[in-house]
């Protein structure tokens, strides 16, 4: 989220669209409510279904998944056409005026570089005419035919309210009202804020589902302002700080990068990271890109990371591809190439595609090591539950390790929440038989493991050997110590460069926050966004103070948001180019002739000249980006592409399936399925009773919820003779499911390209394991392919049939 | 074929003549239905009208007296019926209950003498015999509907209202007659014994039952010697 | 000990006495036996507050959770009820269906104790100390890692990967354990390592 | 003592507190002819529903469960998402899901209500109750069941227009929802009011409810449900669990919600006239038996009677004992 949650009560329009506030986040969804009933604020929803959000929106409209990018675009083109821009916003803070280079181009539904082979673009032509100072060539007028802002209006210009009717099956006068409304926000005295999660992400072309409306956003200028915002509603509790603490294949911490074989050492990875301002003047703030990987390396391996090793660099492993995601970890698994795998809290067979290739991924392990609060379908993936896990038990000849976790009422530390803001908990309860934290099973783990290499020595030691474990009780470091580690500490005197008999930071202390990193090795950060988490002020996790002067919502009291306290990001964009706010009824910054002041923590230095630095100070520009240059893979402007299962061909290029340039593992082609085969359009969400495949192990929820069961609209039921509570078998190229029929009005059949689709909704509950009556997930049918630039895997659209069927065995009807 | 006399029925000659009246399984009957008559009117008092929820502490608390009351109900149903099919031959109404109707005022004033001659019943007793078979069968119906335990879901809420209130209503009426029944036997002196040791005595069923009495002493004669 | 406690428990007896009394009497009880009106007793009374956040979405609510025990103090702490907290200010002590029973989260039946190992080919769990589990998976880990480390590419240039070997890490645990984790599998060179960011 | 609370959402105490409803503050209690007046009027309290704000998430349901430590079964999906598919002794609060197509303007509307407990002024429940203090009504509103007086009878179930009593099959005692009045009692507001996301369901003052629901109808009309009101049902006396419609000119259409509930007529006779009438004709006929039996002379057996039998068996005298 680019604002809080509690900011949202200063919206004027709510844009539900790419997901179901109410349904997932429903103490979230408050301050909608809260923003409707004190502001007079609207909610619009669009969703192929009818939702519970939907049942307190003021307008809903129907929208087929998978095409929301036409929808988005179709928006875009009508706020042009309509003279519904801020026109200020987008000249000054966005790239509208930049000058793109010849070559680039778009037809047939692909940009200019496409290699069908590689399945990838050639991405050179996607970039800015760089003048002779260095500097990109801009043309402020926007008369310039290849400035960004024609060529966008030239690429949205297919994009039609008529056109998106035919490939959204959203009807046109539906279309338009969403339109007009959206539009009234293109006043700077008006915000809109959009609230999406994985209805958006979880597609082949997820990022540019995104893009489209952040761009929309821009024109509307509802970026960095109160009430505004592109808000992407995480569904865990820390997701948000798994994310921003890079556990993930290919990121370090503070969304630094793993380096690749091409980065054979440490001056050549830094070389692609320079991050020189693509404007006179402007502030590029990743130019700090080496004083924070420095400080990293520190806080990883402490004294053996030294100048003189580049900082252990060799320490870091180096990528031969993109990244390890899931979807390739199973992949190599069904291959034969993955021996151990470990989930911590996590539970596969249930949460990734293809359940049958995740079973049998799993199967083909020799060892496996989950480590969970709860019971698991993965912990015993092995085990036989006849129609709800049909597995060969004896032929499994993978050694699992069960191992019992506390939960968060028996744990202390902080969590991330969407918001960014780092909230500190404390433990409430005695853990239950031998359950332990975390934190003590990796230790064990690890010392186990340094051990034996000291004893034995073996592969490459020496990261295992020198990683720095300076805690209290090695066994089990305490929250406390590591959010200092995470927060960083002079390992040297840290004195002030103009003044060096001034010392700012005595070895041994916490630094201030991030501003006082070195590239030296004279400090140690394990998470640099974080720096100023916990300081020699103390633990600002744990601040409780919870007043609001002005009632803006921005509670700098709070605990502690990321970066440097900072609540709404961008928020130097709540002003225009004089600093004044372009709605002084919600004033966020202010630019009082020497520094920035206001309600929230500048985004920008607080001595910067408005007019002169731009808002956006994390890119290279000072600007944002209606058009991305080559930094994803799939285009610089988002284009409407269909899911590799669609009922209708794309209507730019039928011969074009899915996303171009998105992967796809040779074993997973032939497991694709035809509208001929499969007519419905299948989507999967969550239910608001249940949270994942948690909840069904806990009683009170299991009864809210207690059954597995898809959603189809009366017309199918009529159609293929499903009763209201009958059982139906659900079914796709992969997998089948048997579930409970739900008949609704909710879900209406919707016209696309002159084709009646209709819609089936599959929620993503239950289990074999847990309170709740056995079930299904939607994952047994959803396609093994991921995102094009994050491999996130694609759930929310695809192909399934469906017919009217008896129990599984066992069940009583 | 004898037209008032039941089997049983027979006139022991002496000072006084004897006449049975009722066997020991009819007096088995009557005091069977009788008690749990009473101990239902005790037990649905109690949840009747609050002052007299007191009388639930005969049961053991207001739990104990709204579960035992139906049980007692069905008992009385099945015991009363035993008893109807003993008698209600002899409780055809007939023309001379329409004289005797007639005649109330004799009745209460107790001038026999100016009353018709009877036969086993009177009309007085064969209003409470019917109407007693009648309101069980009311009660022991819209009771099983109120029995929330086994036939809540049995019925609508409305159709359980009107069930309580008929039962109710019937419950009132049966107690009335109920005391009507048992004056009755206490004012007509005699009358008692009838239904303790089985017999009455000649001069009783003379006063109260002559045609009875007759045709028993008629059926005697006929009868072979032994 | 809560007074209202007491309170009923007083007049429950008082009830049973003025029935037994008046049944001796005459047989009959009085209406006065009914136990006088009372609300249930504060449940909450007497037990120890502690300030967290609920664990499932990225709302992160503030909750309260009431426990029988204090940990601070070192006794045993048990969860008797989980509520909203009303200071929190994205919250304000609301919660959603989940968050509002997460009492029954923590005490679900299917909450794991003992660490449990499945041999292969087994087709059940079977109990195993902490130390016996670790030490088996540390040897299993290494072996693999030993066997399997690609150290440098066939250019020569140190790559150390170990991909034999996955990880996947959870979206509900703190960062700083998200920290611990992290230190681990990078120092292991464990390069298909991820969460739950996707799904 | 402290007065009624204003709101639902505060952190509750956890030390001993004395509570605010006791027996002295009784306006009503069932089977209970002479009751003591009150003590002291509490500022009557009420939670209000705005059906408008509610987006069915359940999580009234779920405190509620909580709070009251309940026990709902895990039943099973019959198509629908109201769940537990009634209320029941372990659930005492519900939320009701109607798909409605509104005719004006043909389009979709998801109408979700939160059922439970009306809290009545007159309650039928407890006008309908046979135990003395099985059912009590506090001065603030609050109609409660004391499950020690209750003796299963169901006869609340009978008196309540809107069929919320459920008698549990285990202990045989009648439960529904609280209002929480043990919370209310120390200052608190009910569970799912805490709990409730959106804050549809707030808790204060009668007073304040009303006026709060002002408010809400105003904006529900702005956005076009002229037909927005306030539930508070005269015909009950008002309730104490108030409900925001956005159609408040067709309450039935949430699930058959009452659209003026009352006490049933026919309950009215049950406990009203037939209570009285019946107690009377009874009371006089026994009377009226004693008295005829005190004052008129029995009806005795005369010795000519006796006579007359013996003749009457005797003759004629011999003969046929003769042939005998």
């Amino acid at each position: 989220m680019t604002n809080a949650w509690t900011d949202i009560k200063n919206t004027d329009l709510v844009v539900v669209m790419g997901g179901n506030a109410a349904e997932a986040h429903p103490c979230g969804f408050k301050w909608v409510t809260e923003a409707k009933a004190h502001r007079g604020a609207r909610l619009i929803v669009v969703d192929p279904r009818y939702t519970r959000t939907a049942s307190v929106a003021d307008f809903y409209a129907p929208i087929r998944q998978g095409t929301d990018i036409a929808f988005l675009l179709g928006l875009i083109r009508w706020c042009m056409e309509n003279d519904k821009v801020q026109w200020e916003y987008t000249k000054a803070f966005t790239n509208a005026s930049y000058i793109v280079k010849d070559g680039f181009g778009y037809q047939d539904g692909l940009f200019t570089g496409y290699d069908e082979e590689k399945r990838d673009y050639d991405r050179s032509s996607w970039d800015y005419v760089i003048g002779e100072d260095g500097y990109a060539v801009t043309d402020p007028t926007l008369q310039h035919p290849r400035c960004v802002w024609n060529l966008l209006k030239q690429h949205v210009n297919f994009y039609t309210p008529e056109m998106v009717e035919r490939i959204c099956g959203t009807p046109k006068e539906k279309f338009l009202k969403v339109a007009q409304m959206i539009g009234e926000c293109s006043s700077p005295t008006r915000t809109m804020t959009s609230m999406y999660a994985l209805g958006w992400t979880q597609h082949s072309h997820g990022a540019q589902n995104i893009r489209a409306m952040a761009m929309l956003q821009l024109i509307l200028g509802n970026i960095g302002v109160r009430g505004g915002g592109m808000n992407a509603l995480r569904g865990h509790s820390n997701i948000q700080g798994l994310t921003d603490l890079g556990l993930m294949s290919h990121l370090l911490t503070g969304y630094l990068n793993m380096p690749t074989e091409q980065e054979a050492d440490f001056e050549t990875y830094m070389k692609s990271r320079q991050f020189k301002p693509l404007r006179p003047g402007q502030t590029s703030y990743w130019q700090n890109y080496r004083k924070f990987m420095v400080s990293f390396q520190k806080a990883m391996w402490g004294d053996a990371a030294t100048a003189e090793n580049d900082w252990a660099y060799d320490y870091l492993s180096k990528l031969d591809v993109p990244a390890y995601d899931v979807l390739r970890m199973f992949e190599l698994m069904n291959a034969g190439r993955v021996n151990g795998y470990i989930c911590q809290g996590f539970n596969p067979v249930l949460a990734f595609p293809n359940r049958g290739k995740i079973t049998a991924g799993l199967s083909k392990l020799k060892f496996l090591v989950t480590m969970d609060p709860l019971e698991t379908e993965t912990a015993r993936f092995w085990e036989n539950h006849g129609e709800f896990n049909d597995v060969d038990t004896r032929a499994i000849q993978t050694e699992v390790f069960q191992l019992p976790t506390t939960c968060f009422a028996e744990e202390e530390g902080s969590l991330t929440n969407s918001g960014r803001w780092l909230q500190w908990h404390w433990a409430g309860g005695s853990p239950p038989g031998e359950a332990q934290h975390d934190t003590w099973i990796m230790a064990q783990i690890f010392l186990r493991m340094r051990e034996l290499y000291r004893k034995e020595g073996g592969a490459f030691p020496d990261p295992i050997l020198n990683l720095s474990w300076e805690y209290h009780d090695p066994n089990e470091p305490e929250p406390e110590e590591l959010a200092k580690e995470i927060n960083g500490r002079a390992l040297r005197d840290l004195t002030d460069p103009s003044d060096p008999a001034k010392v700012l930071v005595p070895a041994g202390k916490q630094v201030v926050n991030f501003s006082q990193l070195r590239d030296d090795g004279s400090t140690m950060c394990g998470c640099w966004i974080y720096s100023g988490c916990f300081n020699e002020a103390g633990n600002n996790m744990a601040r409780r103070d919870n007043h609001d002067p002005d009632e803006t919502g921005a509670y700098l009291g709070w605990t502690f948001a990321w970066p440097l306290n900072r609540r709404t990001l961008y928020n130097r964009a709540s002003a225009d180019l004089q600093g004044r706010p372009w709605d002084p009824s919600r004033k966020l910054l202010e630019w009082d002739g020497t520094k920035w002041t206001g309600y929230d923590v500048p985004d920008i230095a607080p001595n910067a000249k408005p007019g002169e630095v731009g808002p956006f100070i994390m890119n290279q520009e000072g600007v944002s980006r209606l058009f991305s240059r080559g930094m994803m893979r799939d285009g610089p402007f988002p284009a409407h592409m269909e899911p590799f299962e669609s009922p209708v061909p794309n209507v730019l290029n039928p011969k074009m399936r899915g996303n171009p340039v998105a992967r796809i593992f040779e074993s997973d082609v032939a497991q694709f399925g035809t509208s001929e085969e499969f007519p419905y359009a299948a989507t999967s969400y969550r239910l608001t009773e249940h949270f994942h495949y948690w909840t069904k192990h806990n009683r009170v929820n299991a009864s809210l919820q207690p059954e597995f069961f898809v959603e189809i609209s009366e017309e199918l039921a009529a159609e293929k003779g499903i009763t209201l509570g009958g059982w139906v078998r659900v079914w796709s190229k992969r997998g089948s499911v048997k579930a409970k029929a739900v008949v609704t009005k909710r879900i209406r059949p919707l016209r696309c390209d002159g084709k009646v689709v209709h819609v089936i909704g599959i929620p993503l509950h239950w289990g074999f394991v847990g309170a709740a009556k056995k079930g299904f997930g939607p994952n047994s049918l959803s396609p093994f392919v991921g995102e094009a630039n994050i491999e996130t895997p694609g759930y929310k659209a695809f192909l399934v049939n469906i017919e009217p069927s008896t129990p599984p065995a066992g069940v009583v009807a | 074929m004898p037209r008032y006399a039941q089997p049983g029925d027979e006139v022991h000659p002496g000072h006084p003549v004897t006449v049975s009246r009722y066997g020991p399984l009819a007096r088995l009957n009557h005091w069977i239905t009788a008690l749990s008559l009473i101990l239902l009117a005790l037990s649905g008092l109690a949840m009747f009208h609050p002052s007299l929820f007191f009388l639930s502490d005969l049961f053991g608390g207001g739990q104990n007296t709204r579960a035992f009351h139906p049980w007692i109900g069905v008992v009385l149903f099945a015991s009363f019926f035993v008893f109807f099919f003993q008698l209600w031959r002899a409780n055809l109404p007939e023309r001379t209950d329409v004289v005797w109707l007639s005649r109330i005022r004799d009745v209460v004033a107790g001038n026999e003498e100016s009353l018709p001659e009877l036969g086993k019943y009177n009309a007085g007793q064969k209003f409470i015999f019917w109407s007693m078979a009648f309101l069980i069968l009311v009660l022991i119906g819209t009771g099983i509907v109120i029995w929330d335990r086994y036939f809540e879901t049995a019925t609508t809420i409305e159709t359980q209202r009107v069930a309580v209130l008929v039962h109710s209503i019937a419950a009132v009426l049966i107690i009335c007659i109920f005391i009507l029944h048992v004056y009755a036997a206490i004012w007509t002196r005699g009358t008692l014994r009838a239904m303790t040791r089985g017999t009455v005595t000649g001069g009783w069923a003379w006063r109260h039952h002559r045609k009875w009495l007759r045709e028993l002493a008629g059926q005697r004669k006929t009868k072979p010697a032994k | 000990m809560n007074i209202q406690v007491s309170r009923r428990g007083l007049l429950k007896g008082a009830g049973a006495a003025a029935a037994g009394t008046s049944l001796a009497a005459m047989g009959f009880g009085e209406a006065e036996a009914a136990v006088a009106a009372h609300v249930r007793p504060m449940k909450l009374a007497n037990t120890t507050e502690t300030r967290n956040t609920c664990p499932y979405c990225s709302v992160a609510c503030g909750v309260i959770i009431y426990a029988k025990g204090d940990l601070r103090k070192g006794e045993r702490a048990d969860i008797i009820h989980i509520e909203g907290d009303a200071d929190h200010p994205t919250n304000l002590g609301t919660l959603c269906p989940k968050g509002a029973a997460l009492k029954d989260f923590v005490h679900a039946p299917t909450r794991l104790q003992y660490p449990m190992v499945r041999r292969p080919g087994s087709d059940k769990f079977e109990r195993i100390s902490w130390d016996a589990a670790l030490d088996r998976i540390a040897r299993l880990m290494k072996d693999d890692r030993d066997a399997n480390f690609l150290a440098r590419n066939k250019d020569g240039t140190p790559v150390n990967r170990w991909t034999t070997t996955g990880m996947l890490a959870a979206s509900a645990t703190t960062n700083e354990t998200a920290w611990a984790t992290f230190k681990v599998a990078k120092a292991l060179g464990i390069v298909g390592f991820d969460n739950q960011a996707r799904v | 003592m402290n007065d009624s609370p204003r709101t639902a959402v505060s952190n509750p105490p956890t030390q001993s507190m004395i509570s605010n409803l006791g027996p002295g503050d009784l306006v009503r209690r069932s089977a209970t002819e002479s009751l003591p007046p009150p003590e002291r009027q509490l500022t009557p309290v009420a939670k209000l529903i705005d059906v408008s704000k509610c987006i069915g998430c359940k999580a009234c349901q779920s405190a509620c469960v909580e709070w009251n430590d309940t026990t709902p079964a895990i039943g099973e999906n019959v198509g629908v998402y109201t769940n537990p598919h009634d209320l029941t002794e372990n659930m005492f609060t519900l939320m009701r899901f109607t798909e409605w197509v509104n005719p004006e303007t043909d389009s979709l509307e998801w109408l979700i209500r939160k059922d439970g407990c009306m809290h009545c002024a007159d309650p039928g429940c407890l006008k309908a109750c046979p135990a003395p203090g099985a059912i009590v009504q506090y001065t603030n509103g609050i109609v409660d069941f004391i499950h020690e007086n209750c003796i299963g009878c169901g006869y609340c179930v009978k008196g309540c227009p809107f069929n919320i009593p459920r008698i549990s099959k285990a202990d045989h005692r009648s439960y529904k929802c609280t209002l929480c009045s043990d919370r209310v009692a120390v200052g608190q507001g009910p569970a799912c009011a805490k709990a409730c996301p959106t804050q549809a369901i707030v808790f204060g003052t009668k007073e304040d409810m009303k006026a709060h629901a002002a408010g809400r109808i105003e904006d529900l009309k702005s956005r076009g449900y002229s037909n927005a009101g306030l539930y508070d049902p005269p015909g009950v006396g008002g309730t104490h669990v108030m409900y925001v419609l956005h159609h408040a000119d067709k309450p039935h259409i949430y699930a058959g919600l009452p659209d003026d509930p009352r006490i049933s007529p026919i309950v009215q006779t049950w406990k009203g006239l037939t209570k009285y009438v019946g107690l009377a004709a009874m009371g006089l006929l026994a009377a009226g038996s004693v008295v005829h039996g005190l004052f008129a002379r029995p009806n005795r057996v005369a010795p000519e009677d006796e006579a007359h039998a013996e003749q009457l068996v005797e003759s004629p005298p011999g003969g046929s004992r003769e042939t005998a």
